[in-house]
């Protein structure tokens, strides 16, 4: 290939390629172009979320954990994408089945030239199973967490996906959901709901009726996260159009941006008001909130809704995580099921309330909002029920949970057997033990070289 | 005056503070340590490689306690500390001269606590 | 909606969206997605920014202040966002009084159609305003930190802003300042001064006239931080073409790349001669150095033009952070002030010698250099004077600077009641101690469980 | 400049400026764009993957040489572009002579118009460069470093390039490497095994017959690497296709993607197999290798070909590793030699096996993959010899490897006068002796300040 | 020969360290250490939890002296340890039997410094 | 029974382990340390500002042994650690009155190893 005579397409307009062999055809051939183009930047930013998510998880977890929950994330991505090829776009856009589920297209067979919108897709699908890896890290066994993730993006989701995107029954009824705050969030949330039900809390978390503080270990990793994830999240939302809508698309990046700004603040200042300190973490999970909360309505919303979206999406997650974590005894690390399931579901119903054409507020009636709910209760009831079913399964031969030893010792060592930090110098094989406790003067002296001539 | 200082495992640390505590000894300082004995080493891989970790994590706790209690916190120290497998730790008794209070300048067992 | 429905836009151009329904309009219509779709990618990566900003002001700095610098990034890119839609963008692109100030638009009323202008212009305001965050780092006080952010993006950005880019009088006298070497960072970097001269060094930085050492606590994950605002960077210049233009996007790429890889070198070399030691930290802050010294004048200067603005930004430098930190005794932990204010002056001067048009080695004589200079002096005096007021009226009630006691003990025990590390492991909540000393300890025994039955 | 007024090309069609100036030559100049965009795109995530890679190596070696490997990192990015823009550019794409050499352009001369082209190629000619940087880490000097820099990115990988890009008699011969995985990889990894055998493994690595483990000090940040590299790849592969084909981008992306998720799964699973433990590193090298080895056939193969390049390379990689490491003793920190040497060939013979035109497994026959293999054969032979020379000639004056005692204390402190860690707190000045042992306490204690009135 | 094991606050160890310069004492070894006694515990709050902290963080700094040295040294770190605030630490004086210098092997009181 | 106490250098640290268990001692707790003493400073430069290490990182080997093995003990300990540059530490001597063994409770001899 000779790169050199490719390049002068676009430089010198001699257009010798095949794409734009025939002017006359051009047009639509630009125009599909245009909107390719704009959907492959969608797809790259949605995969860097994994990153992001990868991030937060990990720095608000314990350093014994860090390997595994890496590892959970990578695998759910590389699961999510095969399996998505394999059944999941296939049951999410094949022929419908009653508007219940798609029938064709598995392994995209005669669809081939849907694979942009499949790829697209694809690292959507995986979005929703990595929500759960957050809220039962640190004592799910990876085989089981991984079990729960096929069954997630092969089923589960796509289930839900062709209800709403796949021109399925929620479709017909007029459900609004444009990137995803049920159809991805809210679904991955009731998953975890399910998983953390059923797998308890982290050793030491809950005990002699107190709730233990297990703070996590690296928060400006999870704050990179968190950027990550508020840069990718202009991809999942403004990619959503499809098309480089030259109106809608920045309609969409502001309202995405108006609202997770609305979060960060209200839940900086909501969580002043209440603990008396900024809570920083909180804060993070704000930024999320803000962000799941405004996926729905993002193309139906003017900018002053999405401000409102936002900071109520910022105020309801303080008040949720608190919640959950004390009073419903729910050991959710990170925070998952209040970003993504809380304001999953306000982000939802704030559509019927807030849709320019539609919504409440904006003399729409109460119809729309009766759908908004109907969706959430209809995806709420499917994933609990079915996740519920698929994990019982999953913990028949030997449980999900991994033994309280290894717990004690650590996912890393476990698991993958070795750690994540400074092997050379911290911390290294954690054996039946605490943390990191003691281990950096243990493994920086297991690992002291010889002396070396020159310095002795 | 006596100084005790109990190796033990880390994650006993927490229990015994709670006994000693309960005898009345809630002056103590602790250090960070990696012990070496006849405990049987841990193996993990890394990359393929197998490697083997020599030393193992201990903690050391040391306090400084009035003759009377002697007898008593050795006694509380193997009933918190003691799991029956090889790696327990160890104590050490030793003698004291004298003790000091750096804030008030006093000296001997009234500064101990 | 039906995702695939709407899909097939791109995938078989029978275009059934609303965008493109008359082929006949197509042409003006493709040109607006084309444009939008550049301008919206480059909104998305001076958003990144905030993340390079905030690790590279968190690895720069003190754990025991990671959180809290952490908080200031986020609150910035928040509040920034919201004010400017409320106010910053109206009085920067507003019918203009008399090239001085903006004066409608606000809330983006009659101005709905230039959101996707807005939502770009809205995360430049917010870097302009983090900049400051760095220069401050550890000492200043949360709230007076916002306040000032507060002024910074809804006022004195946005008339800077104004003057050169919304029609104002710099821009009537021909003041070239492409991305923003001036207008962004050069108006931060002057805030950055005047808050630093109001709050004095950090506590055992300057005494019995000695400078001491503070190093940073995590210089990869600043050195990632550089490389995330370089990437960034890339929008924020190329982005500034407002348009897919084929012609000035490359050239502005190619300067941005170039300049920057020569500020790399200069410094690194520099700094060996100077030092005897390739200085890590000042080499990163090299690249910053080059990226902002091309800022300006990134679409006018050739190459070599740029290569040699980017190597003399490199060597300027490598003299102004010790001049800076030691004559002049500015406590600037992450040498803000010399990467954005010095050689923001130099990219913005440059433009008068190497402009390819009006620059003074092209024969263009001293007339575009004289209005350089003068956009220089007005845009510093303007920011120095009314930041300066700022400050002074936000320390009324309570001063900006934190307690010594606080300043001590780390910020984010004293604002957000946590810390950044290892909390389970690590460094739990400093108290009225040193940085993280002897917290290691501490806390991963104040954080043992109880022994598990299994291992006891 | 009144960007308002600009912006309106955007919004308003109106089209003042000089690109769109008369709507008869629209369409050429549209298309123009929209592939100088998608270039322009790629460019940005190429750039990244340079962040990934500093991310991989400061995170797989020790914290001792941290800011060492950084500033590699930093300095190749910097010097491929400037002499890329010199002599390589020239070398790659200049007017040839019989196939092997280009001979014109050098400075972009009298190819100005190419400029997009080069940005695009520079970032590539940089990622070259670095695949060494990892191999190398913790004891090779950086000046001999930056010299062999200056060899790869200014003659031997431009040769390379020219022979299979440039329209040489690589090319000419049908030699399929669509994105790289010979020309970039191999031709990375073979300098890369030059040097590694010329410097010989680390201190402590190999003795008495053993082989030590040496493990990574931050692996979460080596996660976040891989991740950085996954996202940047596909502006690497995608990106090559130098148009946005709307057929041929959105095939990459997904054989991109399905690739590397199979090498994820199959890394996991084979270590699993292996060890009895999920390794996490080699994992993390699988994804690389997935992505290493479709780069080449990335436009040719199907997605089934794509997931099983990508299984395939995942395997190798297990068995790669540990075999240069243990059998060879090549020692390799970050496993550079295998995920860009091994996968490298796999990926470049596996095109031909699995081209739709032209592989065996198509009915092509075998004179593809006789091709293949000459190509293979040809850029090692070209590369090894070369860089030995190359390598000989820097170590004439005086090595190129750091004294043991520099070697044993870290080359952050020898190299650069600092350490990369929490120099407030931990890791301050490594002098002789063995990694960050001992320092935490030791500069803590250095550092720590006078009490404050305030608390004392 | 006596082993002075001074247990302090970490922000008062540079002064002690100049402190015992001037009174020539330019040998000791420093530990990093944790403790518990009667200084008050701190509160912090994570996520919506409070929490307290049971160790303070302190640092152990040990030297070997000749007996004559004893009282002033004694002294100094009063001086310049104490804050007058809970929490100061205290002194250990214990017997020492032998010190040997690695380097040359010597043992006595001139292999103390 | 005495106490050893060595002020070493880290990087002696597995060459005197493996010396120490060649004579039967493998019982021994390791803590980290920051010494200072006559042993020359190190110079480092961060951002155009130089600084100096006044302390260097050193490592505790702590040992209770029988008397008969404490000549031998002390020999290995200088011959393992001793490269004759200034800072390869001290060795401290003490007595210890009594040792457990946590995990038994059993005292005396028996409970060293
Ligand atoms: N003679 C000794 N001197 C100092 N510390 C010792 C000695 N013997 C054992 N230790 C410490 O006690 C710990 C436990 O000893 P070990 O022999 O493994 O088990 P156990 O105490 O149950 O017999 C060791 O890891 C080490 O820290
Ligand atoms: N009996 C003891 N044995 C060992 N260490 C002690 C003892 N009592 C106090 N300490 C140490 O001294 C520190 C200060 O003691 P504390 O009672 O809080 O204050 P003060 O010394 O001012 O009375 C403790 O944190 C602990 O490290
Ligand atoms: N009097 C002392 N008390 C406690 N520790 C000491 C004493 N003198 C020296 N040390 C420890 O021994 C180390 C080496 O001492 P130094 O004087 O530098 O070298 P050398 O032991 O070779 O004479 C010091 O860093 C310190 O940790």
């Amino acid at each position: 290939m000779k790169k050199k005579i490719v390049l002068s397409a676009f430089l010198f307009s001699s257009l010798p390629t095949v794409t734009f062999a025939a002017e006359t055809e051009s047009i639509p051939s630009i125009i599909q172009s245009i909107d390719m183009m704009w959907v492959m930047v969608a797809t790259f930013l949605v995969f860097f979320m994994h990153a992001g998510f990868a991030m937060v998880e990990t720095g608000f977890t314990r350093s014994k954990n860090a390997l595994n929950i890496l590892m959970k994330n990578f695998l759910t991505m590389a699961l999510g994408a095969v399996l998505y090829f394999a059944i999941g776009y296939g049951i999410m856009f094949g022929d419908s089945i009653s508007g219940i589920i798609g029938s064709s297209h598995f392994f995209l067979l005669n669809a081939e030239s849907d694979i942009g919108f499949f790829v697209f897709q694809a690292v959507f699908a995986a979005t929703c199973a990595t929500i759960i890896s957050g809220a039962v890290a640190e004592r799910m066994k990876l085989s089981s967490y991984l079990l729960l993730t096929v069954s997630m993006v092969a089923f589960i989701y796509p289930i839900v996906g062709h209800w709403v995107w796949g021109g399925g029954w929620l479709a017909e009824l007029g459900f609004i959901d444009f990137a995803g705050s049920t159809v991805v969030h809210l679904t991955g949330a009731t998953g975890a709901i399910v998983a953390v039900l059923l797998l308890g809390g982290r050793l030491g978390k809950y005990g002699d009726g107190r709730v233990n503080v297990i703070p996590g270990h690296n928060i400006p990793l999870g704050a990179l996260g968190v950027f990550i994830l508020w840069f990718g999240w202009f991809g999942f939302n403004a990619g959503s159009s499809l098309s480089a809508d030259s109106e809608l698309v920045p309609m969409v990046v502001s309202t995405t941006l108006l609202s997770a700004s609305a979060g960060v603040i209200s839940s900086a200042i909501y969580s002043y008001m209440k603990f008396k300190q900024m809570d920083a973490t909180l804060t993070l999970n704000g930024a999320l909130g803000g962000l799941v909360g405004i996926t729905a309505g993002t193309a139906n919303v003017s900018l002053f809704g999405a401000l409102f979206i936002g900071f109520v999406a910022g105020i309801l997650l303080i008040e949720a995580v608190p919640f959950i974590d004390q009073k419903l005894k729910l050991d959710d690390p990170v925070g998952a099921i209040a970003v993504h399931g809380i304001c999953g579901i306000w982000g939802t119903i704030a559509v019927g309330l807030f849709a320019l054409e539609g919504g409440l507020f904006y003399g729409g009636g109460l119809s729309l909002l009766a759908i908004q709910f109907t969706g959430v209760a209809a995806v709420i009831l499917w994933t609990f029920v079915i996740s519920f079913m698929a994990l019982k399964l999953i913990a028949l031969p030997a449980g999900i949970r991994v033994t309280a030893e290894e717990e004690i010792q650590g996912l890393d060592f476990s698991e993958h057997g070795s750690t994540a930090y400074d092997t050379k110098g911290e911390s290294f094989g954690p054996a039946n033990s605490q943390p990191t406790f003691g281990y950096g003067l243990v493994n920086r002296l297991n690992s002291l070289e010889a002396p070396q001539k020159q310095n002795s | 005056m006596k100084k005790i200082e109990a190796i033990i495992r880390p994650e006993q640390f927490q229990q015994l503070r709670i006994k000693l505590l309960e005898i009345g000894i809630d002056g103590l300082t602790v250090y960070e340590a990696a012990g070496c004995g006849k405990q049987r080493k841990k193996q993990g891989v890394f990359r393929g490689n197998p490697f083997e970790l020599q030393l193992e994590p201990k903690v050391k706790v040391e306090m400084v306690i009035r003759k009377s209690l002697y007898e008593q916190t050795i006694q509380v120290i193997i009933e918190a500390c003691s799991t029956g497998q090889v790696g327990d730790g160890k104590i050490f008794v030793s003698d004291v001269e004298d003790v000091y209070r750096i804030r008030t300048g006093e000296n001997g067992t009234q500064a101990i606590i």
